[in-house]
């Protein structure tokens, strides 16, 4: 779901810290022995802050998890631990919603007794005014999604500006209707976004929800200090009857955030008291080693990679103009070096694709294999050769002034060497980062970055935005290698239009297939998580994309 | 006198100092006498060892100096006493003024507190208001006018004169046998010297305290002097009545001394040098 | 001396002037336009016009500087019609990356600052001092030399080495300290002070060094000025002395100095607290340097400035309180 | 009479005093208060006075050390108010300054050569005979050692080091030496000697002395003419021996009744004495 | 960070000397008095060498790669861990007779390669910002002490603001908003922008009892121009405490160059610096407790020696000074 990030660090950070979630692969074995029991406090020790409390506005793996808590939408990704935690299934609405024959409406029908933390009922009328806040050009800076499918006017700007969303109806307190730009068959997955959930008619102007929550889900909103803590307890008009997803054992959530990583892995080793009841998101690289004590393995949790690490490579600028030159690339990278250099086997795979393996519409192949995944410089200096380029050249890549990021691109520096051609490292303040590669008047030859999928039901986020020639802006573009062509232009429609999930996300495989032919870039890792939950803490089950936070329970609430 | 014993009796003082170089001794050998009641002037250009003299009567000397001889206070060894008991006698028997009034006096005390300080040092039990009346007493003794007033005065508001008197004012409160006043009108005006000077003597005359001035300058050694000590890097040179050093003196060096010496109303011509000065 | 206070306020005020216009001249031409930042990754251009004319930024660079000062003193409004959002004086505007308003952001964090603060600044000061005086008394035996060896090593360790290697040692080594967390002091004084004892000897060590070398250097000094040995003269105990003429003009300046290294050490210990990950004021402006929150930076930048400037005017003021030479006017 | 070499007409110097005390204004200080004196070739006026008299302002003035707020100064004829570039150095070879301190006036980081050319480098003049012999012949002149022209000022003592700065106004052959409380800080003995000197430099070469002093044995010895300061006027003046003789004014008066003497009688059996042993040495010969 | 430069001119005001009577009337002590008092010194002598040693290692650093074999970005593999998150293999982080000192964990990096590289950026950014800390420090101070009035009270301003300046935290903010090339001479000027107020300060206290002094009257009568009394008579007076103030400052620089380092806004890697190798090695002291032993000592020793060193030629200068 998160995209790659074109705004501020703590994103990114949050997005890796904080991990939960449930990856396909049941591992609940070890720790979990004992089941969840309702009642005690919950414990999360994080780096970075959330970035907004108010939807509308956060739209990131770690902010997800949060809004989970406290809010509900008409849809919802499935459970962390359901057979398939990709899935979307209904949570306000009685089911899935129903489309018309055109594709253009979907009709969706609430269940009863929902209610706000203050007690008031949740009706069509308050969903259709949250979600309208998206349209807000304050307010509605997170997922973009409400606004790229329903249909509303050029100049619609919110509901503290314009009123009613005129592409929302509400023929009634139970039904809502929305009417889409164009047919969009994963209109279930929109509704599953974070700023599609419902608040009290004319609430959060301004800086309203700032630091105040009006909950909806199960937990709401007690403290908050920003920067440091967060505190959350039991929204008692929640009804668990009307929620089929979220557990909500704990009676309370705390929040402690602004900690050092290295310091979050201490405590959580040490366990000590209240730590015995917390969680965090991916251990460091250098936790790893001391994980293998067998007290401590025993709790240890893993996660799979949702988005992959790429090189970006400028096809507008040579000699990245020459397909070859860019298979050479593919080839020559030693991913094994990158993989020790990113905190080594346990935290990242190599990757070969563009969608990971634990996005539905993966497949798996190897276009530019090689020994062990440490590069293969002949078969790189072959087709440098073919091109003329054997006595190599040079090339600025510009990195993310990260630790982990620049450990990555010594690596390639390194690697490429073996093949005569030099980089030139181009280090951009976290800040300002993806500002910059995303204006291509100001991107150098290549960068690396970070792509995840929207929602991973399917690959239709995953690989289009990065090759789509037709999304090509001055400014926040996504499509890094800058390739327009016309074949996966065309490819792309062919396979969105298809209303058969199932059959898209093969269609899905394929299509990364036949872009990694021509390498607008080099797929490098996939980062996965390594994750230490406290020992009194059960149900967990980490994902590296969005941990699901609500069926996370205490073993023993009186403790710690 | 009824009392034949002197008042001050010094015997081969000799301070040193050891330094890398070796020992240098700064006062060699002294000895004088000073009579109950007398006045004795200790002259001597810089670097004579004057200063060091009266340092070592009241065993003030600083780090590192060795002070051997005999210094006899009314028949008391003053070498051989502990440092409690030197305390004793600073202040309450021997009293110093100093060169510089300003640097002499701290800053951060009113100059009533700075008199008092001697007297409820020495007197046990002493109320604040009976130090204070002392020290306004004193005040007054030293014709400092409106003393009820300036007692409570910090040094930095007198002016130079006018510190001058706060510090012998200070001497006063204990009614000292003797007083020390080293090079006391040096920093002052012609005129404001000439009413120190005369102070010094009043004081003399009221109390009975010996006095030892210590200068440079012979024409004020001469006004106030009953006996004279001369002094050449740490050598006496010459020691007698004020009368026999000034009319008939014995040492080439006090010769040529007094022949250097500008007069206001001598003859004028040649100042007459014997003295040559030799590159260091 | 209202003369004297007239003129340290209007100093004061036009150095705080020159810092604002300083800091904001620099944030202002070197910065990317935050408003591309805030708009975020779905952004249109539309969208960032009316994002700049929200924040002020489409008005010249005087307008806005004058928006922020009158902000800072009169409070302003960001945006218009039902999104308005009333920032009330001292405004130092809203955060960037969060929307907080900076003042209230900077006011959360000023607790622990100045908990780290104060305790160091005590640490400092009863160590300095002690350590100086002992120097002091001590001079040139073995105590002396042991001190000032000990000295020259608090001055020359990096805080955060230090810092680091009493975590090591003493957490994750010994397990003797819990990882510091800004436990407040009503919750658990026991805890509270485990917790803050190391940011405080961090913080301490190097200002202590100093400490010990000034106490020891004034002291010493102050042992040879004339009315210390006119003190002696007059027959005064060697206690009387030291206690009366020797300590009280030794350790003035060092009220002094202390005065100006407190304030600044209020603005935030940057570094401390964030090895230490205490959220304080210091590292409040490390975060927000790294997110290129302006006005954060900004914020802290002048609340750092002010402190100080404050503290150099208290000190001033202190000094003319202890020392009679510039109390009382010279009568001549 | 000739005109005089230095004329110093209704000399005005005024300091801006800091505000003292509650709500202590700015005020002016009169530190000179419309002095007039002249100086003429050959001859050396001596300003005595007490310490803020006035005396070491007027001396700084007549040098253009400070500026004067009103009043004039010629020099040969000339208003050296005016002087510029050229001219202005060319003052400053006629007008030379020996200060009090020779310590402090004498650069501790110079050797004697540097310091004793040093005017000569600053007016661009060139060093007649070379820096080294041109020194040497300086030292000589002065009564020091010309092998120790290498030395700093720290090496020499208080005499010698007061040599060296009558040697460097030596060095610009001026016609006017300002002598600002030049031998106070000297030791008896060393303050004849130099009171010799100087006087033994002005019949060679016939330059006049501005006499700053606050000592008025040491004034009666070497003025020809007095001028006594109090409080930035000179409330008296003229020939040295009517001054001291007769003095008109009460300050005066005070002043020389202040003056410590060594008795007359002492003085004058001393003088029996000398004679007496000189006859018997003489005798013995 | 600490912040050196605040130190020294607090001690320099109180402290006495430097501050005190630069030029009290005492013969300049000949050079070889001074080394011999100096050689004497064993502290002294020790950090010297120490010193050395550094800056030898500095110059050399192409010459010892060579030798120990490895260079200071090259990535071995072989002697990291990949499953146990890139920990070095072998006792204490991988020291041994390949690499001397261990390897950094992830990559395997030579620490020995990265620590000598790393003293060529500590030594340059730290000398070149005393450079011109001191040039800018004199000159300002002795123009606003010299001319006092209006130029000293602008001068004077300026220091005060850069003094109540956070410095820390702007240099950060600059550093990391400006473009990652010529960082270290972004350094350097940045690091002297704010260095120089606590010298200027020293020295123009120091002008101005300098100026009090008649041989500076007397240049002036003897025609000299404001110039040449400021850097031909006052100039000279003020070397001892400028000796000692630069060499005390030396410390501070190499402090805050690693410090920025450290705080992720000095050098660019992958140039090695001390400061940075710090901070990456936070995360691994509990694993691999070498990889921060090393820069840490290396850095903790190069400071340690420059604070002692200026602290014994100051107590040299003073005592020569006091001695008559």
């Amino acid at each position: 779901m998160l995209k790659k990030l074109t705004r501020a660090p703590a994103v990114l950070v949050a997005a890796a810290l904080l991990l939960t979630g449930c990856n396909g692969q049941n591992d609940a074995g070890g720790a979990a022995g004992d089941d969840p029991v309702s009642g005690g406090t919950m414990r999360m020790l994080q780096n970075a802050d959330f970035s907004y409390l108010d939807p509308a506005r956060g739209w990131d793996g770690g902010v997800n998890a949060f809004y989970r808590l406290v809010y509900r939408g008409l849809t919802m990704q499935a459970a962390g631990d359901a057979e398939d935690p990709n899935a979307i299934v209904p949570d306000l609405a009685e089911s899935l919603g129903t489309a018309s024959e055109d594709g253009l409406t979907w009709t969706y029908t609430l269940k009863d007794g929902l209610k706000f933390d203050n007690g008031d009922p949740i009706t069509s009328a308050e969903l259709e005014f949250g979600i309208s806040r998206a349209w807000d050009p304050e307010i509605g800076i997170g997922s973009p999604w409400l606004r790229n499918t329903i249909e509303a006017p050029a100049d619609y700007a919110g509901p503290y500006q314009s009123g009613d969303h005129p592409g929302i109806e509400t023929p009634d307190e139970k039904t809502i209707v929305f009417h889409l730009i164009a047919p969009f068959p994963e209109f279930d997955s929109v509704l599953a976004q974070p700023n599609a959930v419902p608040f009290p008619v004319g609430s959060g102007a301004g800086d309203e929800f700032i630091n105040d929550i009006i909950a909806s889900g199960p937990y709401t909103l007690e403290t908050y200090t920003p920067g440091s803590l967060i505190k959350l307890v039991r929204n008692e008009h929640w009804d668990p009857d009307t929620d089929d997803v979220r557990k909500a054992y704990p009676d309370a959530w705390e929040f402690e955030i602004g900690l050092d990583g290295a310091t979050i892995d201490e405590r959580l080793m040490a366990g000590q008291g209240a730590d015995a009841n917390a969680i965090s998101g991916r251990v460091q690289p250098a936790t790893l080693a001391r994980l293998q004590a067998p007290d401590l393995a025993e709790r240890v949790e893993t996660a799979d990679a949702y988005c992959t690490t790429y090189m970006g490579m400028n096809t507008t600028k040579a000699p990245f103009d020459k397909v070859e030159v860019r298979q050479a690339m593919n080839y020559a990278i030693d991913r094994a070096s990158l993989q020790t250099a990113s905190g080594g086997s346990q935290l990242a795979d190599p990757a070969t694709t563009i969608t990971p393996p634990s996005v539905n519409g993966h497949k798996d192949f190897d276009l530019y294999p090689s020994e062990g995944n440490a590069g293969d410089p002949e078969k790189a200096l072959e087709l440098l050769a073919s091109v003329g380029l054997q006595d190599g050249f040079s090339f600025t890549l510009d990195i993310r002034s990260q630790p982990t990021m620049q450990a990555q691109a010594e690596s390639i520096q390194q690697a490429l060497a073996k093949i005569n051609v030099e980089v030139e490292l181009n280090v951009i303040d976290t800040s300002t980062y993806y500002e910059t590669i995303g204006t291509p008047s100001q991107q150098s030859d290549a960068a690396i970055t970070g792509w995840c999928p929207d929602w991973a039901s399917s690959a239709s986020t995953m690989v289009p935005p990065l090759v789509d020639g037709r999304l090509i802006t001055d400014k926040g573009n996504n499509n890094l290698a800058q390739i327009d062509d016309p074949g996966i232009n065309a490819r792309i429609d062919e396979i969105k239009a298809m209303t058969d999930l199932d059959a898209a996300n093969v269609e899905w495989g394929e299509f990364d297939e036949e872009v990694m032919a021509l390498a607008p870039m080099a797929p490098l890792l996939w980062e996965k998580g390594v994750f230490l939950p406290g020992e009194n803490v059960a149900n967990y089950i980490p994902n590296t994309s969005m941990t699901d936070l609500t069926i996370i329970g205490l073993k023993d609430p009186s403790a710690g | 006198m009824t009392d034949q014993r002197p008042l001050l009796r010094v015997r081969d003082l000799t301070v040193g100092f050891t330094t890398a170089a070796g020992r240098v001794e700064v006062v060699k050998r002294l000895g004088f006498d000073l009579a109950r009641g007398g006045a004795l002037g200790i002259v001597g250009e810089s670097g004579s060892g004057k200063s060091m003299t009266s340092l070592a009567i009241m065993g003030l000397l600083p780090k590192g100096a060795e002070r051997t001889g005999s210094i006899e206070l009314d028949g008391t060894e003053l070498t051989t006493l502990r440092e409690r008991q030197m305390q004793a006698v600073r202040g309450d028997r021997i009293a110093m003024v100093f060169q510089d009034p300003l640097s002499s006096l701290n800053p951060y005390y009113t100059v009533g507190t700075q008199i008092a300080e001697a007297y409820r040092a020495h007197r046990t039990g002493v109320t604040r208001r009976q130090a204070r009346k002392v020290a306004i007493e004193a005040m007054e003794r030293v014709h400092i006018k409106d003393a009820a007033r300036r007692v409570d005065h910090y040094p930095h508001q007198f002016s130079g004169g006018m510190r001058q008197r706060v510090m012998i004012a200070m001497t006063l409160s204990m009614e000292p046998d003797l007083i020390i006043a080293d090079e006391p009108t040096t920093a002052l005006d012609v005129t404001v010297q000439a009413q120190i000077l005369d102070l010094l003597a009043e004081i003399r005359r009221d109390t009975g305290a010996g006095l030892i001035l210590i200068t440079h300058d012979l024409a004020v050694v001469s006004e106030v002097a009953d006996h004279i000590v001369v002094m050449r890097e740490g050598d006496l040179v010459e020691q007698g009545t004020a009368e026999q050093v000034f009319s008939d003196p014995r040492a080439d060096y006090t010769r040529m001394l007094l022949d250097a010496v500008p007069r206001i109303d001598d003859e004028i011509g040649l100042l007459r040098t014997t003295a040559t000065e030799e590159p260091r | 001396m209202i003369r004297f206070l007239v003129n340290r306020l209007l100093g004061m005020a036009v150095v705080l002037l020159l810092v604002c216009l300083f800091t904001y001249v620099i944030f202002f031409v070197l910065s990317p336009d935050p408003a591309v930042q805030i708009c975020g990754k779905n952004c249109t251009p539309e969208a960032i016009d009316r994002i700049r004319a929200n924040l002020g930024l489409d008005e010249p660079f005087r307008t806005q500087f004058w928006t922020f000062l009158t902000g800072l003193f009169a409070g302003r409004a960001y945006g218009t019609g039902a999104n308005a959002i009333e920032c009330a004086a001292p405004c130092l505007g809203y955060s960037f990356q969060t929307s907080q308003p900076v003042t209230d952001m900077i006011l959360q964090r000023l607790p622990v600052s100045a908990t780290v603060a104060v305790g160091a600044a005590v640490l400092w000061l009863l160590a300095g001092v002690a350590a100086g005086l002992l120097s002091a008394v001590k001079e040139g035996r073995f105590a002396d030399r042991f001190i000032a060896g000990l000295t020259l090593t608090g001055m020359s360790v990096p805080n955060y080495v230090l810092a680091l290697s009493l975590q090591f040692l003493l957490v994750v080594t010994l397990g003797w300290l819990p990882f510091p967390q800004a436990v407040p002091f009503a919750e658990d004084p026991g805890q509270w002070f485990l917790n803050f004892l190391m940011p405080w000897t961090v913080l301490s060590i190097g200002a202590a060094a100093v400490y010990t070398r000034l106490t020891r250097a004034n002291v010493i000094e102050t042992l040879q000025e004339n009315y210390v040995r006119t003190a002696r003269a007059k027959g005064l105990s060697p206690g009387l002395v030291w206690r009366r003429h020797a300590l009280r003009p030794a350790l003035t300046p060092i009220v002094t100095i202390f005065g100006m290294d407190f304030a600044g050490l209020l603005g935030g210990a940057l570094i401390t607290e964030t090895v230490f990950g205490l959220n304080g004021v210091g590292k409040l402006a490390a975060d927000s340097i790294t997110k290129n929150d302006q006005p954060v930076i900004m914020g802290v930048t002048l609340l750092a400035a002010f402190l100080v400037v404050v503290g150099n005017m208290v000190v001033d003021l202190l000094y003319t309180a202890i020392d009679p030479r510039v109390r009382v006017g010279s009568a001549t | 009479m000739t005109a005089p070499l230095l004329r110093a007409t209704g000399l005005v110097k005024e300091f801006t005093v800091r505000g003292t005390g509650l709500l202590g204004r700015a005020a002016r200080f009169r530190a000179v208060d419309d002095v007039s004196l002249d100086v003429h070739a050959g001859e050396t006026l001596a300003l005595v006075g007490e310490s803020g008299s006035g005396k070491s302002t007027t001396a700084r003035l007549i040098a253009r050390l400070i500026d004067t707020t009103s009043g004039t100064i010629e020099f040969a004829g000339r208003d050296v108010h005016a002087l510029t570039g050229k001219d202005l150095h060319a003052y400053r070879g006629d007008v030379q300054v020996v200060f009090q301190d020779p310590y402090s006036s004498l650069n501790p980081k110079h050797t004697v050569e540097r310091i004793v050319t040093a005017p000569l480098v600053y007016q661009k003049r060139p060093i007649p005979g070379g820096a080294r012999a041109f020194t040497r012949e300086l030292m000589e002149r002065v009564g020091l050692d010309p092998d120790h022209s290498g030395r700093f000022p720290a090496q020499f003592s208080g005499g010698q080091a007061q040599r060296i700065g009558i040697a460097r106004a030596l060095a610009v052959s001026p016609k006017l030496i300002i002598a600002d409380e030049a031998v106070s800080a000297l030791d008896v003995s060393v303050q004849a000697q130099v009171i010799n000197l100087l006087r033994r430099l002005q019949d060679e070469e016939g330059f006049s002395y501005l006499f700053i002093a606050h000592d008025l044995a040491v004034v009666r010895q070497i003025a020809h003419r007095v001028a006594v300061m109090n409080a930035g006027r000179i409330v008296e003046s003229g020939d040295r021996d009517q001054v001291f003789g007769d003095p008109q004014d009460p300050y005066t008066r005070r002043l020389l009744a202040a003056v410590p003497r060594i008795r007359p009688e002492w003085d004058a059996a001393r003088r029996r004495n000398e004679r007496a042993r000189r006859t018997v040495e003489e005798a013995a010969r | 960070m600490t912040f050196t430069p605040t130190e020294l001119e607090a001690e320099g005001a109180a402290g006495g000397e430097p501050t005190g009577d630069p030029a009290s009337a005492r013969p300049p002590r000949s050079g070889r008095r001074l080394a011999r008092a100096f050689l004497r010194d064993r502290a002294a002598v020790a950090c010297s060498a120490y010193i050395l040693v550094v800056v030898l290692m500095a110059l050399a650093a192409p010459l010892l790669v060579e030798l120990s074999g490895h260079g200071p970005l090259e990535f071995d593999q072989a002697a990291v861990d990949s499953d146990l998150g890139g920990l070095p293999i072998g006792w204490g982080g991988g020291i041994g007779a390949d690499h001397w000192f261990g390897v950094e964990p992830g990559n395997g990096r030579d620490i020995f390669a990265r620590i000598v590289y790393g003293a060529r950026v500590s030594m340059t950014i730290a000398l070149l910002a005393t450079a011109l800390t001191s040039v800018l420090g004199v000159v300002f101070g002795l123009v606003a002490g010299y001319f006092g009035g209006r130029v000293d009270m602008v001068i004077s301003r300026v220091m005060e603001f850069l003094m109540a300046f956070p410095a820390l935290i702007f240099m950060i903010a600059v550093l990391s908003a400006l473009p990652a090339e010529n960082r270290q001479a972004l350094l350097v000027v940045v690091i002297s922008f704010f260095g120089w107020p606590y010298l200027a300060r020293i020295v123009r206290g120091q002008t101005m009892t300098l100026k009090q002094r008649e041989f500076v009257e007397s240049a002036k009568a003897s025609g000299a121009s404001s110039a040449q009394i400021i850097f031909k008579e006052i100039l000279p007076n003020l070397s001892s405490t400028i000796i000692v103030m630069t060499t005390l400052a030396v410390p501070g620089y190499v402090g805050t160059e690693a410090g920025l380092s450290f705080l992720g806004v000095g050098v660019v890697p992958p140039t090695p610096s001390w400061g940075q190798m710090i901070a990456s090695s936070v995360p691994w002291y509990a694993v691999d407790p070498a990889y921060f032993l090393f820069p840490g000592a290396f850095l903790f020793l190069l400071v340690l020696s420059f604070t002692v060193l200026g602290d014994r030629i100051k107590k040299i200068a003073e005592s020569g000074e006091a001695r008559s």
